[in-house]
This record gives C-alpha cells, structure tokens and sequence, in this order.
C-alpha cells in the first residue's frame, strides 16, 4: 500500500518534471517542424544562469521567496538573448531545408552552445539549493516530500494548460494553427509567419530554459547537462506524437510512471524503460500516441 | 579543411625533427596528460587533476619541492606538459593516444579517468612500447585481467574503496540488520556495488540487502530512488557516486530525511564535502578513494603540495589532483633512479620501466608502494571518516586509517575471489 | 565517376553496365593505398579508423537517398563489433576476414528482421525508431556485466590467414585490408545504385506515390537499402574492433550515430566516395581541433559542420563537382 | 460487349461531402473515354478509386472480370491500369531522361530483372528493347529530347503534363486514366498535344479514360462520354448526344462555363 503511494507520488513528479522539459521541444516541432536539439542547451542555460544569478543575489542577501521569481527570469533573459539570435541569425535561413538538415544544424549549435557554456561557467559545478528547501515539506505514510515538487507539479500543469488555452482559445492561438496547418497559404493571406516562428521558437526555448532553472536548485549544475535531457524528451514527445501537447502530457505520464514502478519493483531495468516503452509505441502506432494525420498528397 | 590536413601533417614532421634531440640530457621530457577537459567529469576530476599536473611540473621545474623531489625535473630535465581531452569514445581515445606517442612523440604519458581507456590504453601502449601511468581509473581488471610491461597505476584499484567502507560500516553499525545501496548503471557503479555487498556478505553475516537501486548514470533526478530507499528502511545506505550525481543525491536526499533515516556512506564524498558543507548533515561516512585530501598525512609534501594548490586555485586540491601529482612523483622517483643506475645518463624507457617496477616512494597522500600487478599497479593504506561541523566548518572525525594489505588483495588473487574467500591471505 | 556530374542523383539513364566510374574507384583506392603506406603510424591508424567509419557511412548512403536518415546506424556498428570481439573472446575467432564476415552476418541477421519493421516509417520516425533501437542495445550491454559493462573488454590482436603479423607491419595489413573492403564495398554500392532497384531509391525522396502508382513497392526498396546499411555497419563495426583492441557499449550510444550522419551531410551522397571523405575530414578536424584546443573542440566541431551545411549544401564533394566544370 | 473495366454501384463520402453515389459503369476494350463534369463532381475520386488511391465505401471494381476493389495503387498498376494526373507527378530532382529511366527500372526490377550480375544490357519487357532505345524512343514521341538533361522541377507546364502521360506509358498499361491531360495548356497547343499523347497511345494499344473540360476535345477524341454531377454519372454515350443531353448542358457545360 505504502509502496503504492509512493509509485504514484514518485511518477507523478517525475512525469511533471519531464512534461516541463519535453513540451518545449514539441511546441517548436508542432509549429516549425523542427527537431530542436539546442533544446537541452537551453535547458542547461537556463539552469546555469538561475543557478548564477539567484546564488549570487542570495549572497547579497535577497529575500529568499524572491528566488522563485529569479528562477523564473533568468529562464526568460535566456531565451529573450539567445533565442531570437539564434532563430533569427541563422534558423530562418533554413527553413528551405530537410527537416534532418535542420536538425542537425541545430546539433551544430548544440555543439558549439556546450563549449560556450564552458567558457562562461567554467566546469565547476553550480549550487543553489535554497529555493529547495525553502517549502517546507509533507509527509505520506514513511515518506517525506519538500512541497517544492509540488511546484514542479503546478508549473508543468500551468505551462501545458496555459498553451492549451492560447492554442485553442484566442485569435493568435487560431492564427498559430494556420501557420501550423499551411504557412505558406498563410503567409499569402497577409499572416506575419515569420513573427510566428520567431515567437514560437523563443518560447519553446524558454520553457526549456525553465525546466533548466527550475530543476537547478535540486542537483548541481554542470557541463553536459543538457545532452541527456534531448534524448529524454525526444522520447517522451515521440511516444506522445511530435507536435501534440496531450502527446507530451500522455508520454511524460507513461514514461514517468513506468518508471517509479520499475525502479521500486525492478530497479535493473529502469535503464531501459523509457525505450522500451518509445520502440513499443512506435511498433504500434508508428506516428506515436496522438499523431497529427498527414495531408493527402494528390 | 585542407589547410587542417596539412597542418597535422606539419606538425608530424615537426615531431620527427625534435625526436632527433632526444640524445640531449636537459632536453626537456615531453609528458602527455589526459584528463577530461569537457563532460561531467572535467569539473571533479579532470580540470583538478589539469591543474595539479600543471602545478606539479612547474614546482619540480622551478626545483621547489621538497626532498626527496628537489632536483629539477625528471632528473635535472624540464617537464614540458602536453594536454589532450579524454572525452570521446575509446576509439577516439586510441586515436589520440597514438597522436601522442607518434605525433606529439611525448617520452611518458600520464593520465586516464575512465577505467574503460584504461583498458583499451594498455594495450595499445604495450604495441607502441611507450611508458604509460595510470593516475586515478579504479577497475582492477586491468593487472588482474592483464600483465603488463609498460603500464603502470600509481594509485589503488577501487576494490579498497568498497571494502574500506565496509569496514568502516562495520566498526560503527556492527550489528546493522540491512543495508542498501545505490549506485551508477555503469561499470564503476556496478563493481563497488558488489565489491561492497560482497564485503558487508563476510564482515556482518546477519545483514540483508534491502535494495540496490542503479539510475542511469547523469539521470540526475532520483526522487523515486530515495524513496526505494527510505522505504527499504535500511541502517545503512552506500553509494559510490561522484560529481553532479553525488552532488544532486545529496542535495535531494537531506531534505528528505535519508541522512536522518540511514547511514550513509559516500566512497567519494571527499569531493562534494566543501562544496556541499551547508547540505551534508554530521555523521555522514565519507571517503577519498585513499588517503588523500582531508584524510592525508600531515607531513611536508602534504603541506607543500595542498598550499601551493591552493594558494594558486583558491580550492584545496581533491583526491584526483593528489592522485595526478602522486604520479609524476612516482615516475620521478622511477625516472631518477635509472638515471642514477645509468651513470647520471638519460635512462632509456626500459630501464626507467625495470627501475619502477616495485618500488616504494612518498607522495603528498603517504607511502605508495607499487607491489601488484607485479610491481606496477600501486597499493596504499584508506581511510573514511564521519562528517562533522565545526563552527560551520566541514570537518571529519572519526578517521579510521586501514593499512595497504588489509584493504587489498595479495599479489596473484583477483579481487572478487579475495573477497568471496572471506579476504584471506 | 560519373555520379559526381549531379549531386544526390543516379548519373544519367544506363541501367546496369561496366562504367567508368570502377576505373575511377580503383585508381582512387590506390593512390590512397600507396600515400597511405608511406604515411607515420599515427596517421595510418587515423585512416584506417576513418575507412572504417566510413564503411558505415556508405551504409548510410542508400537510405539517405530515398530521404530517409537513420539515427540508429550505431545499434548496427557496435553489434559487428561485439560480434566480432565475443567470436575471438568466447570462439578463439582471431582470423581478421572472418571476424568482419561474422560482424557483418550478425548485422545482416538483426537488420532482416528489424527492417520489416523500419520498411514502414518515413521521415523522422524512420529516424526515431532506429535511435530507440540502438538505445536499448546500449543498455543492454551496460547491463550485461560479464562483458565488462560499460568498460568492454579487449580483443586480442588478430591474425590473418594463419599468420600474427609483426608488431610494426599490423598498421599496413590492416590497412590494406580495411581499404581493399572499401573499395569492393564502394564498387558494390555503386553498382547497386545503378540497378533497376537503385534507381528507385530517390524516386521514392521525390514522390512515393508516383512511384506506388507505377508498380513498384518503395516498402522493399526501402528494406534492402536497410539491410545493406547494416551489412556495411557492421562491417565497420568488426573493423574498428580489431583495429583499436577495444570494444564498449558506447559504440550503440546516439552521439555515435550522430556522428556518422554529420559525416555523410559533410561529404554528401553524390558519391559512393563522398562517404569515405567525409568520414576522413571528420577525424582530420576532431584531431586536429583536440590538438590546437583541448578545452573548446566541439566548438570547432559544430563550426565547421555549420559552414559546410550553410555554404556546401550539397558536402564537399560538390567541390570535387565544380573543379571538373571549371 | 468485351468489358474491361466495369465499375458496380460505387458510393464514397467525405463526411458530409457525397464523392460519388451508385456509380456503376462500363468501359469496353480499347475504347477511348471522356469524362466530363464540373470539379468536384466526382472523375477524380472514379479515377482514385479504380486505380486504388481509394477504397469505395460499397460497391465492387472488377478489371477483366478480376475484382480489384481492395487493391493498393501498386497491384491495381501491376496489372495493367495506369494513370497520369491531374498536377503532373513527376521526380522533380531528377532530369527528364532519368525520370524514364525510373519508369523503365520499375518494369525491368518487376520483371525480376535487377541485373546487378548481367553487364550487358537488359530487354524491358513490351517494348523488346533495350531501355536507352525506350527511352530515347520516348523522349522522340513526345518530343521532349529538348529537356532531355534539364530537372523535372524547371520544366514547363505543358512539358511536365507530356513527361507525366510518358511516364505512364512505360509500363504498357491495358487500360490508361489521364486526369485532365491538357490543364494548363493554351487552347491553341490543346489539340497539338492530345493529337501527339492519343496518337502514341494509340500506336502501343490500349483503352483510354481521360477527364477534359474542353467540349471540342471531347468531342474530337472520345468515342463515349461520361459526364458526372454531385458524384452521380447523369449522362452516358457518344459524344454528340451526351454534350446535347439537357442536364449536361445545365449541369456541367454551364457549370463549367460559369466557372470561367
């Protein structure tokens, strides 16, 4: 019983936090239909520049509640600076090309973003730890939980829900599902693609460098973060679908749970749940859970 | 692109022209080093292990170290010091290896922190008969799997870690009921794991194994782990992370109440206790993988060496950078002694090889004594201890120090079967 | 040869026949063979490597020209390689030839059975689906401890036809070996190409349907390219295994896999050599970047792979192509 | 009567849309076949149901008494129906001659001719030579030797509609659907063209179905006429009494007029 709790607590957290770092990665695919591997450089942005900035301005003494506030500009300031730079300077010249070619252009700046990252931060490691602990915490059965999780929790169901909501809900929302469904016819009918994928990229990568800041004050932050959340999220909006953000919700829940219960009934095999679960969906559903259908083609 | 080509082709032939220089005496002595540069572990250990190699041979250099290390160099010659990254597949560190040796020509190569290079290194320095020491990578399998002329490692094989921290375990909970562990999904994780049931199997019969959680190494969220663990209700915890790892364990276990619950060793705590000071609670069992840093001697090269470190990095130095600087020690002594057996002649790689073989020499960690592997994988005494604040200062207390032979095995027995048959001689 | 006229396009409309392009293939191989043999070991070793990565990128080359990238291609290359080194661990397999032709059958083996699967996937999924694949090989062998686990294990030196070859001659037989195979392998795949099967290859990059609606199944197509891939992955794969000594599951890990699509996109798929150059200024550059700047290699990495996709979007063998015009 | 093709109550909808209602029809051996109908009215959804694209909701397609109706593009292809199409299908990367040369590789590799071993030439089956003689032969009767080297994709309209129909001759089909062959095409060129693509047709045999908005071409080309409204045949026979028939007249030669 206890154990079952603790299966559904532990996934449930775990799905969040993936939900978090995934739903970046097929908000920009949906739209751009790019397979963004500076996604994890984001992430790892994010969370060294939160881990910086917030442990620096806790040692001038700022009012710790505030750090929750850091964490979530620094996430911002990242994407405000990179993001346009990137997609701006070089993105948009490439549109014109394979979605692979794409990819690996953005596995380029993946490349060149970890090395940057080196030079600005060193390879020391990162602390800031505070915002953590600061909660408080609740107990279930034997179990002890900092309430941090469970604003982990509240970000990954704001950041889903609020996209939802402008997606389906608002004027630019429906002016996004055009571009989405054809951006050519449109651009013709006088809608600013380009603003559009500017926007959408930015954000993307802002909710990547989120997930980053947000994860920073429960592990120390260090060089190569970044790779091993790209491959985590590929998988989690893989199994979803690419492009659906229920598809992200669905395969973060699946994989994060899945996961809980190996680790708690069968710990040898959490290495490879998550593509276990990815290659079996995939078999079955080869576009993933919530697949967008393809257009007729003649 | 072309230009790259010929620029590697340059510097070949460049390589040639200064091998011919070798017959000089003070011609300076090419070292390569490897150590992670980037990934994970450049922060830990490879950047740390840099700057004392760095530091190292500008002091032997300068001729500022103490005795027996006050002449210049290897032998009155310079050390001119030559990096290369470790990251990388082990094909690609083949690769470079081979760089070294053949391109760079380098006289000795010092390095390696991933016991996956190690083992495919060796080899490969055997083919291109080339003085290769190993300074901090732990699988035994490499003596124990292998014999070797012209590879050495002048630092203990993880095997003492486990067993260390099971006797430590055993001194302080003598009669736990159950212990558990976790511990990286990789090789490393995996051997101390078993070397440590293995070891707690003999040292306290009666304990069961609650459970053995193994994430995937740099999966950096372990909620659900620590709640495995916490739920095992274990007397002790072990685990055998190190860097980010170690560090997110620590800093998402203590809040919720695993160091309270369990007690927790940590074989390479050593490295995370300054950094982590605020997190880590008292009475958390740490080590150094040896007897280095917190837990080293106090004697002069100790001293020379962690205040020069520090005075020049602001940090005190972590068990890899000791480990770097004990292995240019340790081909120093090697290296001179020849020489001295040479007629003060620069020695030739083997007889450097046949001087080095078994000896015994000093470092800043205590005695080295290279006595398996026959003479070329080092043994030395361990240590753990419990955390302690002082005044807000990390400490350690507690220090318990186990003597080179009881924490490893004799010379011809692997270390797996010198555990199972209960350490016996 | 005559591929080289366009990129990423079958050369003109004979269907198989002798060409001109094997003469070209062959005078190339030698002219590498003989500088290649007068080149330092450091180098040899290097090139031997590359070949080696190269075999697997030529693999690559027939899937990417029906428009399909696989990110799996390592599952196939580290397979070969354990294969090889597990028949000369367990078997007392030291023959260098027959350690690649068990490499190359375990991979042909898996990939007859899997590609039933892949045959069905398009675009990215293709892509997808391989990594997963080669995800879970990886962790498999992290798994399995008495391989060494994430440490491998070594192979012992290989003999050839009998005989051990002395310590200093190895890097020449090897590398007569592996460019022999590269060769036979480059003739092949050219030849493949230029059958009525290979000529279906980029139909079905520029319209399936088209083609579905001329008869013809893109699902087989698709599949043998697979297959081969694999052949020639696995190939790679035993090679590099006994050329380097050493085997670990990294070799199934993604970046593995990215590796070889960067070099296919650096050299292109204009030609079946394009693979080899590519695979040959790939470690040129990751060499010689580990050498100038230890500390910031990836970033002279991903430059350099952005100036060629940005600037050659076709590789750099479309350098080779505007010589010839000019 | 020899029928070759014989269509039995097709209906297919797209949600509320009816794409075609009892749709049963005939077509006789060698006969050449105009359908007529205002878009929309239900000749490509025939086409893409006969040639397999799509899946009738009831109703059966027989070719040669062979029920094909559940057959993908590829069978129904492999057994003799060919078509072009209404937005030229071509491989846009690829040149013209190497375009033919896919054609003919898809008859050679079905014919099992892979030819990875032979180094002489192989014979593509129905044309008894040798495939740069197809090809060249087909580049001359479409008079297309201008583009031989020139990329599909920079071909000009009326060019890529003639490589298109060429495309589908290379597999000698038995029974040929063009989808609007001269769209795009100036009413001066409109004869020429289908003089030359009826003409070649015609010289290698085979029964012809092609949808035309033009009511002369129809009237110079077809020897029946099918013309469709809201997915229903309304009118069926010779061309001069369907192009007289009232509802054609209301329904699809004014529809069409009206639409420009």
């Amino acid at each position: 019983m206890d154990q079952l709790v603790a299966i559904c607590i532990d996934g449930v957290i775990y799905s969040s936090w993936l939900f978090t770092s995934a739903i970046g990665l097929t908000l920009i695919y949906g739209v751009m239909k790019i397979l963004n591997i500076t996604h994890g450089s984001f992430y790892a942005l994010g969370a060294y520049t939160a881990a910086s900035v917030t442990g620096t301005l806790l040692a001038r003494g700022m009012e710790p509640l505030l750090s929750y506030l850091v964490l979530l500009g620094s996430a911002a300031a990242v994407a405000l600076i990179v993001a346009p730079f990137l997609e701006r300077g070089l993105l948009r010249f490439m549109y014109v090309k394979d979605e692979v070619v794409i990819m690996l252009i953005t596995y380029a700046c993946f490349l060149m973003l970890e090395d940057a990252i080196k030079l600005i931060w060193g390879v020391d490691p990162y602390f800031v730890a505070e915002p953590y602990g600061l909660l408080d915490s609740f107990e279930i059965g034997s179990l002890t939980y900092p309430n941090y999780n469970l604003l982990l929790i509240g970000i990954a169901a704001m950041s889903g829900l609020g996209l939802v909501y402008v997606l389906n809900r608002t004027r630019v929302g429906r002016l996004l599902l055009a571009v989405i469904h054809d951006p050519e016819i449109s651009r013709a009918m006088g809608v600013n693609v380009d603003r559009f994928y500017l926007v959408t990229f930015s954000f993307g990568a802002f909710l990547a460098a989120m997930a980053g800041a947000f994860t920073a004050p429960t592990l120390s932050v260090v060089p190569a973060m970044g790779v091993d959340i790209i491959v985590l999220s590929f998988a989690v909006v893989v199994i979803g679908g690419l492009g659906s953000l229920q598809g992200a919700a669905v395969g973060a829940v699946i994989v994060g749970l899945v996961r809980s219960v190996s680790i708690h009934l069968a710990p040898e095999l959490e290495l490879f749940v998550i593509y276990f679960v990815m290659a079996l969906v995939l078999a079955v559903r080869p576009r993933g859970l919530f697949s967008i259908a393809e257009a007729r083609k003649i | 692109m072309k230009t790259k080509l010929l620029t590697l082709v340059a510097s070949f032939s460049l390589a040639l022209i200064t091998t011919t220089s070798q017959a000089d005496e003070n011609a300076p002595i090419k070292v390569g080093v490897v150590t992670f540069l980037s990934g994970p572990a450049a922060g830990p250990f490879g950047v740390p292990a840099r700057n004392a190699a760095e530091i190292t041979a500008e002091l032997l250099n300068a001729g500022k170290a103490p005795a027996p290390y006050a002449q210049k160099g290897f032998g009155g010659a310079p050390l001119q010091l030559v990096l290369v990254d470790e990251a990388g597949s082990t094909t690609t560190q083949v690769t470079e290896f081979r760089n070294l040796v053949q391109r760079a020509n380098v006289d000795v190569v010092i390095g390696y922190i991933s016991s996956g290079n190690c083992l495919a290194i060796a080899p490969v320095a055997e083919e291109l008969k080339k003085l290769t020491v190993f300074f901090d990578c732990g699988t035994p399998r490499i003596f124990e799997d292998g014999s070797y002329k012209y590879v050495f490692r002048t630092s203990p094989h993880a095997t003492m870690d486990s067993v260390g921290a099971a006797l430590y375990a055993k001194d302080v909970k003598p009669n736990a009921k159950k212990f558990s562990g976790i511990n990286q999904n990789y090789a490393w994780g995996q051997d101390s794991w078993s070397d440590f049931e293995g070891s707690m199997k003999q040292l306290i019969p009666a304990a069961q194994v609650g459970t053995s959680q193994m994430p995937k190494l740099f999966a950096g969220q372990y909620g659900a782990e620590i709640s495995a663990l916490l739920a095992s209700g274990s007397d002790i915890v072990h685990t055998s992370f190190w860097d980010g790892d170690l560090e997110a364990f620590i800093l998402q276990a203590g809040p919720r109440g695993l160091f309270k619950k369990s007690t927790v060793i940590l074989t390479t705590g050593e490295t995370a206790m300054y950094k982590l000071a605020a997190q880590i609670p008292d009475g958390v069992i740490i080590g150094a993988r040896g007897p280095f840093g917190v837990f080293a001697p106090n004697n002069e090269l100790n001293k020379w060496f962690s205040s020069n470190f520090t005075d020049r990095y602001n940090v005190p130095p972590n068990y890899a950078a000791y480990q770097m600087t004990q292995s240019f020690l340790g081909v120093k002594t090697a290296w001179e002694k020849a020489q001295a057996a040479n007629g003060g002649k620069r020695p030739t790689p083997e007889q450097v090889i046949s001087a080095f073989e078994g000896i015994s020499f000093e470092s800043p960690g205590g005695k080295v004594q290279m006595s398996l592997g026959k003479g070329h994988q080092a043994v030395m005494e361990t240590a753990y201890g419990m955390t302690k604040k002082v005044s807000g200062k990390m400490t350690v207390e507690k220090v318990k120090r186990y003597p080179a032979e009881t924490v490893n095995p004799p010379e011809g027995i692997k270390s797996a079967d010198w555990i199972k048959n209960g350490f016996k001689k | 040869m005559s591929a080289q006229k366009e990129p990423s396009r079958p050369d003109e409309s004979s269907l198989p026949r002798a060409d001109s392009s094997v003469t070209t293939v062959l005078t190339i191989a030698g002219a590498v063979l003989l500088l290649s043999l007068a080149a330092p070991q450091w180098a040899k070793f290097l090139l031997t490597i590359a070949l080696a990565k190269g075999l697997v990128v030529l693999g690559l080359l027939p899937q990417m020209r029906t428009g399909l990238v696989s990110f799996g291609q390592a599952l196939y290359y580290c397979l070969g390689a354990y294969a090889a080194g597990l028949a000369a661990k367990w078997f007392a397999v030291s023959d260098l030839i027959l350690m690649i032709f068990i490499g190359g059958s375990l991979a042909a083996v898996l990939a007859l059975v899997v590609g039933v699967l892949l045959s069905r996937y398009r675009s990215i999924f293709y892509g997808l689906l391989s990594l997963a694949l080669s995800m879970i090989l990886y962790g498999l062998l992290v798994k399995t401890e008495a391989l060494g686990s994430t440490d491998g294990f070594n192979v012992a030196p290989f003999t050839l036809f009998g005989y051990r070859p002395e310590q200093d001659s190895v890097r020449n037989v090897m590398l007569v070996v592996v460019t022999t195979i590269a060769t036979v392998s480059a003739l092949v795949i050219h030849r493949h190409l230029r059958t009525p099967l290979g000529r279906m290859t980029t139909a079905i990059r520029d319209n399936e349907i088209r083609l579905e609606y001329m008869g013809a199944s893109a699902r087989r197509v698709i599949y043998v390219n697979y297959v081969i891939g694999a052949v020639l992955a696995g190939i790679g794969g035993a090679i590099v295994a006994a050329a380097v000594g050493h085997i670990d599951p990294e070799m199934a890990y993604w970046t593995m896999s990215g590796e070889f699509v960067f070099m296919a996109i650096l050299a292109g798929t204009a030609s079946v050599l394009a693979p080899f150059l590519g695979a040959a200024i790939f470690s040129a550059i990751h060499s010689f970047a580990f050498d100038v700047s230890p500390n910031t290699w990836q970033m002279i990495l991903g430059a350099s792979l952005l100036l060629v996709i940005v600037f050659l979007p076709d590789g750099l063998w479309s350098l080779f192509r505007r010589a010839e015009r000019s | 009567m020899d029928l070759i093709v014989s269509a039995e109550g097709l209906n297919k909808r797209f949600g509320a849309v009816t794409a075609a209602q009892d749709v049963t029809v005939g077509i006789e051996r060698d006969s050449v076949v105009g359908l007529i109908g205002t878009n929309g009215a239900g000749k490509t959804t025939f086409i893409n149901m006969v040639t397999g694209y799509l899946k009738p909701d009831t109703g059966r397609i027989l070719f040669d008494g062979e029920d094909i109706t559940q057959l993908s593009p590829r069978e129904v292809t492999r057994r003799g129906i060919s078509r072009s199409f209404q937005i030229a299908q071509l491989y846009n990367s690829l040149t013209v001659i190497e375009n033919i040369t896919v054609a003919i590789s898809v008859v050679l590799d079905n014919a099992d001719q892979s030819g990875f071993f032979s180094f002489t030439d192989p014979i593509v089956p129905g044309f008894e030579q040798r495939p740069h003689e197809v090809a060249n032969m087909l580049l001359e009767r479409f008079q297309l030797q201008a583009y031989r080297d020139r990329r599909a994709q920079i071909l000009p309209g009326g060019v890529r509609k003639l490589l298109d129909i060429a495309l589908t001759l290379v597999a000698k089909p038995k029974v040929l659907f063009l989808d609007e062959p001269t769209s795009g095409v100036s009413a001066q060129e409109k004869f020429g063209m289908m003089n030359m693509v009826m003409g070649n047709i015609r010289s290698q045999g085979g029964t012809v179905l092609f949808v035309e908005h033009d009511m002369e071409v129809i009237n110079r080309f077809s020897d029946r006429v099918l013309a469709f409204y809201d997915g229903r045949i309304i009118a069926d026979g010779p061309p001069q009494t369907t192009l007289s028939d009232p509802d054609v007249l209301k329904y699809v030669v004014g529809g069409h007029r009206a639409k420009g």
